[in-house]
C-alpha cells in the first residue's frame, strides 16, 4: 500500500543519518582503537598483533596505579558532588518560590557557560599561594606567613566537584521536579519523621536522577583533562593524563590506545556496576530529561 | 462526643483570605462532607487539620484536645489525598506498612496487620502487587487502607474520587459509603460534586468562597436551602431574577426580569420589597399542564431524554429557558417541540433569596 | 598564500609577523604554538600535512624523520647560510643527515639550567641544589627529559655517553630517578610552560629552579635577584631548528620566512621575545641590551665552553626516559 | 506552607546561607578570573594597580588587548566558525533521531537507542583520540595503497567538526526528543484531517511546535562546543578555535590578563546566549 | 439519502479485533452516536472514517462515495479530537483559516469566513486571542468551528467533553445539540457516557468488544434494550443472575440465585428453560410497598439522598442488593434502615437476557 510505502521511505531516511553518525564516529573509531591497541611495535614501522600492551600495562604498577587512582578519585568526586548538589537540587525543585526558581537555575549553570580553562585558571588565581585567599586570610590575621592552597588532591578534588555538580544538578531537578508534594504531606500525614521521609521517600523516588547524575558525574570527572592538570600537584597523575603523554609526549599510539580502551571499559563497568547496584537502566535515568 | 471540632479557624495568604472565620464539630462515627466550589478553601481547611498550614486564627480540637501545636506526623488524622498519593517505589505491603514502620512497630505484628486491613477492603493477597499494576479503584481502596491500618480518630479524604471515570465513581460511591460504615470512623470528605456529598454524609457544609453557608443533613440542603447559593449548588435548579413586589407572611410576589409574575416562599429575611431576589425552583417540581399555584406560559423547544431523569426545555414568553422534569416510566410523551404549552408548581416549591452582590 | 607556523611560544611575536606581512603582501603567518613532543606528534597524525614550517630542537628530528617520515630535505642554497654561525650549523648538519640529505637549520638556541633569587638562595651552584633540603618546598622544575639528563650529569655521569648501550643508560635512569623521586618532597610543584614558571619566582613561592635561559633573562629584567645559574656541570644546550613538514604547501613562503628572521634588526626583535640566542654570527651582540647583560652576567666563558648539546636520541631510549618521568610523576610523597 | 521545606526558622536560615555559600562557590573563580582582566598590571595576579580597559582596547605593546590580538580572534572566529556549523549539524542530525526514536517503531529500537545515548557516556578525550586513530587509519591506509591524499581526515577543523558532533548529537537529539514526546500526535492528525499535505503539516505545526527545542538545543550545542576541550584537543590542527589557542598561550607563552579579558567576554556572551534561551522557552510554555 | 454509511467494516491489529464488522448508515443532517465502554473500539472506528486507520475489510461511503481510497486530508469529513487538538502556536483565528488555507482559498474571503464561523458559535471578534486564553467551553466551540468553516458532510466527534469538568459539560451537551441544529450537519459522536447520547442523539448504536450491540433512538434503547449488555449500559438498572424455571408468551419465570422466584419479560430468542439468564429491573420502575405482580422481601440497608434521583437500598431476604428509587418530591421518607420492607414493580419493567458467555 502507497502509506506503508511512505512509511518505509521516511525510516529509512531518519535512519540513514543516525547509522552513518553512530558507525563512523562512535562505533568503527572505537573498533579502531581496539585495533592499533593490539598492535606491537617491533621497530620502526614494523608491528605484529598481541597483547603485549595490556601485558605492559598490567606489569607497570604505575599505570594502572594511576588509573585505579583516577577511578578512585571520580569516586570521592562523585559522592560529593552528590552531598553538594542534592541539597542544592531540591532547593530548586521543592523549596524556592515559582519566580525565583528559574533565577536560581540560572546561576546555577552559570559555570557552564565558560570554559573548564577558565574556571581552572579562576581557581588558580584564587589558590595560589600569592591569592586572593592567602592574601585575605593574612591580611586579618588568620595566618601568618602565605599558604599555599593549590598543588593538592583536595584542591583537585574541589575544582572537579565544582566542574562537574551541575551534572548532577540538573538531572535532580528535573526529577525532584516532577515529584508531587503530596507524597512528602502522605509521608508525615502517616507519621513519617523528617528522616523517614527523606530516606523512605525523597530519595528513592529521586534515585533515577540520582544514578543519572551519577553516571554523568563519574564520566565527566574520569574523562577530565584540565583540571587535575592545572590545580593537581607534584603527584598527581591523571589517567587521561597518561593517555594524552602516550599519544603525544611519547608518539605510543599503540599504549596510548590501550590506554583508552581501558579506560572506557573500566568506567563502563563502575557505570554498568552501579546501574546494577542501583536497579536501574541507563535508559530510564540519563536519556531520562 | 466530638472527634473533631474547629473554631473560627482563619487562613490568610498574604492579603487574600482562603478560609473565613470556619467553625463546625464533627460527631463520632459520623460523615461530614465539605461541599463547595473550586478554589473556595476546602483543600485549605483540610491541610489545617492535617497540619500541613498553620491557621491564622481560630483552634482545632480531636477529641477534645488541641491540636494545633501538634506536627502534622504526631496528628491522630490521616488524609486520603486528591491524588492519592501513594508511594509508587513500593509495593501494595509496603505502602500500607509504611505507617506501622514509623510508628515503630515490630515486623510480625505489620503483616498480620497488612493482611488483615487489606481483607476488610477487599483485596486480600494484593501485597506484593506493584501500585501500578492497580486499577483506578483499586488504588482508592488502598489508599484509604494505608489510612485506616493505623486507626485513625479522623479520616480526610480531598475529592479522593475526583480522578476516576464515571461509572466507576458511581460504584465507589457505594463503596465508600460502605467502608465508613464497617471501621466506624468519623469521615470528613471534601468534594465539589453535590450527588457525592448528598449521597455518603451524615452532615454537609457548603462552602463559598472560603466561608460555611450552610451545614445541614442532605435532606435539609436540598429542601430547606438558607441561601441562593445553597438552593443553586445542590441539586438542578430554574434561577430567574426578578424583583419583590410584595411580600406577606413569609411568601414573596416577584416580578421576573423579562415578564411575568411568581409567587414564592421568602428564603432569608433581608427580602424587601423593590429589593432584587433570584427565585429557584426545581424541575422535577415543575409540571407540563395547568392546576397548581403557579402557571407561565411557553413552547417547548426541545425533549431531553435522559432516562429517568429526562427534561423537556421550555422557552417561556418572557424568553427564559426552563427545565421542566418529565416523569417517563409509564407516561409516553405527550408534548413535542414547538407546541404551546402551560408550565405550573407549587408555590411551595419555589424559593426567593436576596442576590448576592 | 598562508604560511602556516608551528613552532614555539614566542618564536613568532606578533611584531614580526607584522613586519614580515608588510614586506610580503601576499603572505599571511598562521602560527600554532607547540612544544618539541607535540609538534612530532602532531605532524605524525598529519602524516606531514596542515603546516608550512616547524621547529623543533636540532635532537628531535633523526629518529622522528626515521620512523614516521615526516619532514622532507631543506634546500640549504635558499637558506643564507653565510650569516648563519658556522657551528651550530655543522652541529645540526651532523644531527639532521639522513641518506645525505640535510633536514633542519638551526634558528635559535639556548640551555637549560637554573634560575635561583640570589638574595634567598646566594649558594646555587648545580643540578642537585634542586633537591638541597635548605630550600625545601622553595624549589621546582619541569617534569622532562632535561631534568633527567641535567641530574645525571649533576651526579657525575655523562648520559650522552651512555646513549649506545641501552642497559647502562637504563642503570643511570634508575639511579636519576631514585634521586629525583626522593627529591620530591624538595619540590613544591612541577613547573609546565614559562608562564608558570615567571609567576612561580616572581610571586616568590619559588626561590631555585630549573629554568630555561631564555625565562631566566626575561625575569631578570624585571627582578635583578632572579639570575641564571649555568650549572657547574655544564648548562644543557638545545638548538631549535626549521624543518619543513614533508607535505608543506608553501615551502617559498618558508624560505622567505627562515630569511626573514635572520636579519640582524629581526633578530633582535626575535631574541627580545624568546629570550634565546639567535644562531647567527654574534648572536650574543645581537641581543637586545637588558638581554645582553643578563647573559653577562650569568655566563662566562668558561661556561660557554662548558655547554652541554643535546645528542641524537637513539630509537627507544625516549621510551625508557618516559616511564622514568612517570614514575617519578606517579611516585608519593607528602 | 511547604512541607518539602523545613519548619524550624534556624534550619531554614541554615538552608538559605548553604545556597549563598553554594552560589558563591560557583561565582568565585569566575569573579577571580573577570576581575583580573581589569587589572593594570602584567601578570593576572594580586596586587591590584588600578582599573584599566587597556587588556580588551589598547593597540601598542606590551599590552595588546583581546580586540588587537591576532590570534585571540582568529581562535574566536574559528570557534565561532565550528560552534555554528557543529551546533547547525547536531540539531539537524538530532531532529532525525528524534522522530526515529518518537515515531518510528522498528526491530531493535532499544538497543539503538542505547547506542543513541552512549557517546554521552564515552570520556571526551577517548572520542578524540578514536576518532584521529580512525581518520588516520583511513588516511594512511589511501595514502598507501591508491596514493590519494584526502588531507580532510588529517588534524584539522573537519576532524574537530566531527569530533565535536559525534557526542553534541546525542545532547540535541535527547532534548529535541523529549519535547517531541510532548508533542500531541493528534495536532497532525487534526491539520491532515483539516486539509494538509504532510510536507505542509511538518512546516505549519510539528516544526513550529519543536521550535523551542531546536533553538535550546542549539544554544546548548553551541555552548558545549565553544567550550570543549578535551575532544578538540586531540583533533585539533593549525586552524585552533579559542579554548585551544587560550590553553597554549597560558602553558606555552604565559598568561597576561588579555586572557582575563576573553574570560570575561566570554562570560558576558554566553550568559547573554543562554539568557535569550531561557526567554525563547519561557515565552512558549504558556502555549503548551 | 445517507450522509455516511459503513459497510461489515473490520479492523484488525496483528491478532486483535478492535472493531468486528461494523455496519450502519447515518441520515444526512442527523445526529448519531456511538456509545460504548472505553477500549470498545470507537476511537478506531471514527479513525478509519478519517483515514488515519486502514480498514482490514469493508466499506466507507460518504454521500454514496466509497472513501477508502482518498487520504485523509481529502476527505470530506472533519474531526473534533478528545482533547480537541487546536493548534497552540496559532491564534484563534488562524486555527480556523487553517483548512481554509490549506484548501488554498485567497485572503479576503478567509477573513470573511473565519468572521462568519466565529459569529455562528457565538464567539465573534476573538480571532486575535491566543487558544490558551480562552476556558475549557470555548475552546470546545472554536474546535467545532475549525471543522464547520471547511462545511464538511460529516462532524466526526471524539469524546470532545471528556476533559471538562461536571457543571460545564452539562451546559455543554445542550449547546452542542443546538450548534447541531444550527449547522445542519451530520455529526457522529463518539462517547463512554449514557447520558451524553441519550440527551443529544437522534440515533445512538450501541457498542461492546468491537461490535454494535443494538442500533436505535435513545428511547428504543431505554425502554427496549435488546441485549443484556445494552439494559445494564444504558442507564441505571438492577441485574441479578438466575435460571429460567418456565417460559410462556414471552414471559419468564426466573428463579433468582440465592432464593426468589420473579417473572419478567424475555429480552431475546435464546432464552430456553434451565438456561441461565440476568434479570434487569430499573430502580425508578421498582417501589416500596406491595400491590404489583413482583414482590420481593427485604430490609432497609440505607437511604441514599440525591435531590431528584434519591435510592432506597434494599437488602433483599436473597442477599442481594437492590436500589430502589425514590419519588421525593412529596413524599418525605417513609422507611427508615433496618426496617422490613416489601418491594414491588410490573412485569413489564422486567426483564430477562441469556447470560453472556
Ligand atoms: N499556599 C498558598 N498561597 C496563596 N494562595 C493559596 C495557597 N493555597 C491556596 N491558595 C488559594 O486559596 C484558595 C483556596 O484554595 P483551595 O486549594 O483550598 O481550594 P479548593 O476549595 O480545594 O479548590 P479545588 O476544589 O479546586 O481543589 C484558592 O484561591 C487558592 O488560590
Ligand atoms: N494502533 C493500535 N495497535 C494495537 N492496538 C490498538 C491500536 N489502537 C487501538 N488499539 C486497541 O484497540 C482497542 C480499541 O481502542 P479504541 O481506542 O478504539 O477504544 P475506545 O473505544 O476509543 O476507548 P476509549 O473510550 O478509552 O477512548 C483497545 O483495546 C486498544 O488497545
Ligand atoms: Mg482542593
Ligand atoms: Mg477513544
Amino acid at each position: 500500500m502507497a502509506r506503508t510505502d511512505v512509511g518505509k521511505l521516511s525510516f529509512i531516511l531518519l535512519f540513514a543519518p543516525f547509522a552513518l553518525w553512530i558507525a563512523l564516529l562512535i562505533i568503527l573509531p572505537q573498533l579502531g582503537i581496539g585495533y592499533i591497541s593490539l598492535r606491537e611495535k617491533v621497530g620502526p614501522g614494523e608491528y605484529t598483533f598481541g597483547f603485549s600492551n595490556y601485558v605492559a600495562f598490567l606489569s607497570e604498577p604505575i599505570y594502572w596505579n594511576t588509573l585505579l587512582r583516577t577511578a578512585w578519585m571520580s569516586i570521592l568526586v562523585t559522592a560529593m558532588a552528590l552531598a553538594v548538589g542534592f541539597p542544592v537540587a531540591y532547593y530548586i525543585a521543592k523549596i524556592a518560590q515559582r519566580r525565583s526558581r528559574a533565577a536560581l537555575f540560572l546561576m546555577c549553570l552559570i559555570p557552564l557557560w565558560v570554559s573548564d580553562l577558565v574556571r581552572a585558571f579562576g581557581w588558580i588565581v584564587i589558590l595560589r599561594e600569592t591569592g586572593l585567599v592567602s592574601s585575605l586570610l593574612q591580611k586579618i590575621g588568620l595566618v601568618s606567613g602565605p599558604v599555599e592552597l593549590l598543588y593538592n588532591d583536595a584542591t583537585v578534588v574541589m575544582g572537579l566537584v565544582y566542574t562537574v555538580v551541575l551534572f548532577m544538578i540538573v538531572p535532580l531537578v528535573s526529577t525532584l521536579d516532577g515529584m508531587d508534594n503530596s507524597l512528602i504531606e502522605a509521608g508525615y500525614n502517616l507519621g513519617g519523621s523528617r528522616l523517614t521521609v527523606f530516606r523512605r521517600i525523597v530519595v528513592p523516588y529521586a534515585m533515577p536522577g540520582i544514578v543519572a547524575g551519577c553516571i554523568i558525574v563519574f564520566m565527566l570527572t574520569a574523562g577530565s583533562y584540565l583540571t587535575p592538570i592545572l590545580l593537581g600537584g607534584k603527584n598527581s597523575m591523571w589517567f587521561t593524563e597518561q593517555i594524552y603523554e602516550q599519544f603525544v609526549t611519547r608518539y605510543n599510539w599503540e599504549s596510548g590506545a590501550t590506554f583508552g580502551v581501558l579506560l572506557l571499559v573500566f568506567t563502563s563497568f563502575v557505570v554498568w556496576l552501579g546501574l546494577r547496584l542501583t536497579g536501574q537502566s541507563l535508559a530510564s535515568t540519563v536519556a531520562k530529561d | 462526643m466530638h472527634d473533631l471540632q474547629c473554631e473560627s479557624l482563619v487562613k490568610r495568604f498574604g492579603a487574600y483570605t482562603a478560609v473565613n472565620s470556619v467553625s463546625f464539630n464533627v460527631p463520632r462515627g459520623s460523615f461530614f462532607s465539605i461541599l463547595g466550589p473550586s478554589g473556595c478553601g476546602k483543600t485549605t481547611l483540610m491541610r489545617m487539620i492535617a497540619g500541613f498550614e498553620a491557621p491564622s486564627s481560630g483552634d482545632i480540637r480531636i477529641k477534645g484536645k488541641s491540636v494545633l501545636s501538634t506536627p502534622p506526623n504526631k496528628r491522630p488524622v490521616k488524609m486520603v489525598f486528591q491524588h492519592l498519593a501513594l508511594f509508587p517505589m513500593m509495593n501494595v505491603g509496603e505502602n500500607i506498612a509504611y505507617g506501622l514502620r514509623c510508628r515503630g512497630e515490630n515486623k510480625a505484628d505489620i503483616g498480620g496487620k497488612v493482611a488483615r486491613v487489606l481483607d476488610r477492603v477487599g483485596l486480600p493477597g494484593t501485597e506484593h502487587k506493584q501500585v501500578s499494576q492497580l486499577s483506578g479503584g483499586q488504588k482508592q481502596r488502598i489508599a484509604i487502607a494505608r489510612c485506616m491500618v493505623l486507626e485513625p480518630d479522623v479520616l480526610l479524604l480531598d475529592e479522593p474520587l475526583g480522578a476516576l471515570d464515571l461509572k466507576l465513581r458511581e460504584r465507589m460511591k457505594i463503596e465508600l459509603k460502605q467502608l465508613q460504615h464497617q471501621f466506624e470512623t468519623t469521615f470528613l470528605y471534601i468534594t465539589h460534586d453535590q450527588s457525592e456529598a448528598l449521597l455518603m454524609s451524615d452532615n454537609v457544609a457548603v462552602m463559598n468562597a472560603g466561608q460555611f453557608e450552610q451545614i445541614g443533613s442532605p435532606q435539609e440542603l436540598y429542601n430547606n436551602p438558607k441561601t441562593g447559593f445553597v438552593a443553586g449548588f445542590v441539586g438542578d435548579s430554574n434561577r430567574w431574577s426578578g424583583r419583590v413586589v410584595s411580600l406577606s407572611e413569609g411568601k414573596v410576589r416577584v416580578a421576573i426580569d423579562g415578564g411575568g409574575e411568581v409567587t414564592a416562599l421568602a428564603g432569608d429575611n433581608r427580602i424587601a420589597a423593590g429589593g432584587s431576589v433570584e427565585v429557584f425552583v426545581r424541575p422535577e417540581a415543575i409540571s407540563i399542564g395547568g392546576g397548581r399555584d403557579e402557571v407561565l406560559g411557553g413552547t417547548v423547544e426541545s425533549l431531553l431524554f435522559n432516562g429517568a431523569s429526562s427534561r423537556i426545555l421550555v422557552r417561556m414568553d418572557n424568553g427564559h429557558l426552563v427545565e421542566v422534569g418529565q416523569a417517563v416510566m409509564d407516561g409516553s410523551v405527550t408534548v413535542s417541540p414547538g407546541e404551546k404549552v402551560q408550565i405550573c408548581w407549587s408555590q411551595l416549591h419555589g424559593r426567593a433569596f436576596t442576590t448576592a452582590r | 598564500e598562508t604560511l602556516r607556523l608551528l613552532t614555539w611560544g614566542g618564536y613568532a611575536p606578533d611584531n614580526v609577523i607584522k613586519l614580515f606581512e608588510e614586506a610580503n603582501p601576499d603572505i599571511t603567518v598562521e602560527v600554532t604554538l607547540s612544544n618539541n613532543e607535540e609538534m612530532i606528534a602532531k605532524l605524525r597524525a598529519t602524516g606531514g600535512a596542515g603546516y608550512d614550517l616547524a621547529q623543533p630542537s636540532h635532537d628531535r628530528i633523526f629518529a622522528a624523520q626515521k620512523e614516521y617520515n615526516i619532514y622532507k630535505p631543506l634546500d640549504l642554497s635558499k637558506v643564507g647560510a653565510a650569516s648563519l654561525d658556522a657551528n651550530l650549523l655543522e652541529g645540526v648538519k651532523a644531527n639532521a643527515t639522513i641518506d645525505g640529505e640535510l633536514y633542519a637549520v638551526p634558528h635559535q638556541w639556548g640551555t637549560s639550567g637554573i634560575v635561583a633569587d640570589i638574595s634567598k638562595a646566594p649558594n646555587v651552584k648545580g643540578w642537585g641544589d634542586l633537591c638541597n633540603p635548605e630550600y625545601k618546598g622553595r624549589t621546582s622544575m619541569r617534569l622532562r627529559r632535561t631534568i633527567l639528563l641535567g641530574t645525571a650529569f649533576g651526579l657525575g655521569k655523562d648520559p650522552f655517553a651512555l646513549y649506545a648501550d641501552k642497559a647502562a643508560y637504563q642503570k643511570m635512569l634508575d639511579e636519576v630517578t631514585d634521586t629525583l623521586i626522593a627529591c620530591k618532597d624538595n619540590v613544591k610543584t612541577y613547573w609546565n610552560g614559562g608562564d608558570d614558571l615567571s609567576t612561580l619566582l616572581l610571586s616568590g613561592e619559588v626561590v631555585v629552579s630549573e629554568a630555561w635561559d631564555s625565562t631566566a633573562f626575561k625575569l631578570y629584567g624585571q627582578n635583578k635577584n632572579l639570575v641564571y645559574v649555568p650549572p657547574e656541570t655544564g648548562a644543557l644546550a638545545w638548538i631549535d631548528t626549521f624543518v619543513l613538514p614533508r607535505k608543506s604547501e608553501a615551502d617559498e613562503a618558508a624560505y622567505k620566512w627562515i630569511n626573514f628572521v635572520m636579519k640582524p634588526e629581526i633578530v633582535k626583535l626575535m631574541s627580545d621575545s624568546t629570550g634565546a640566542i639567535a644562531a647567527v654570527k654574534n648572536g650574543i651582540d645581537l641581543l637586545p641590551d637588558d638581554k645582553k647583560a643578563a647573559v653577562k652576567a650569568a655566563f662566562d666563558d668558561k661556561d660557554l665552553a662548558n655547554l652541554k648539546f643535546f645528542a641524537n636520541i637513539p630509537a627507544g631510549l625516549e621510551d625508557m626516559e618516559g616511564k622514568a618521568l612517570e614514575r617519578i610523576k606517579a611516585a608519593t610523597s607528602n | 506552607m511547604n512541607v518539602a521545606a523545613p519548619q524550624s526558622p534556624f534550619l531554614q536560615w541554615l538552608y538559605r546561607g548553604y545556597m549563598l555559600a553554594f552560589l558563591a562557590y560557583l561565582a568565585a573563580p569566575l569573579f577571580a578570573a573577570g576581575m583580573f582582566a581589569f587589572n593594570d598590571s602584567m601578570f593576572p595576579a594580586l596586587p591590584w594597580n588600578g582599573f584599566t580597559l587597556d587588556w580588551f582596547f589598547s593597540s601598542t605593546e606590551p599590552k595588546i588587548g583581546m580586540f588587537h590580538d591576532r590570534r585571540l580572534l582568529r581562535g574566536l572566529e574559528n570557534s565561532l566558525y565550528i560552534g555554528v556549523l557543529v551546533s547547525a549539524l547536531a540539531v539537524a542530525a538530532g531532529t532525525c533521531n528524534a522522530f526515529l526514536f518518537e515515531r518510528k517503531q522498528f526491530p531493535g529500537k532499544n538497543v539503538f537507542y542505547i547506542l543513541m545515548i552512549v557517546p554521552l557516556v564515552i570520556p571526551g578525550v577517548i572520542l578524540g583520540i578514536s576518532i584521529l586513530v580512525f581518520a588516520s587509519m583511513i588516511a594512511n591506509g589511501l595514502e598507501e595503497t591508491f596514493g590519494i591524499e584526502w588531507d580532510f581526515l588529517r588534524p584539522g577543523l573537519f576532524l574537530v567538526i566531527l569530533g565535536q558532533f559525534s557526542f553534541l548529537t546525542t545532547i540535541t537529539s535527547l532534548v529535541i526528543a523529549a519535547r517531541l514526546r510532548k508533542f500531541d500526535i493528534s495536532l497532525e492528525e487534526a491539520a491532515l484531517n483539516l486539509g494538509a499535505t504532510r510536507l505542509r503539516v511538518l512546516m505549519t505545526v510539528t516544526l513550529p511546535y519543536l521550535m523551542p527545542a531546536l533553538f535550546s538545543a542549539f544554544v546548548v550545542a553551541f555552548l558545549v562546543s565553544f567550550e570543549n576541550f578535551n575532544t578538540t584537543l586531540m583533533l585539533v590542527g593549525s586552524d585552533a578555535p579559542l579554548t585551544i589557542t587560550m590553553y597554549d598561550r597560558m602553558v606555552k607563552v604565559g598568561s597576561t590578563p588579555v586572557l582575563n579579558a576573553v574570560s570575561f567576554f566570554l562570560m558576558v556572551g554566553s550568559g547573554m546566549l543562554a539568557l535569550l534561551s531561557v526567554v525563547v522557552q519561557k515565552k512558549d510554555e504558556p502555549a503548551t
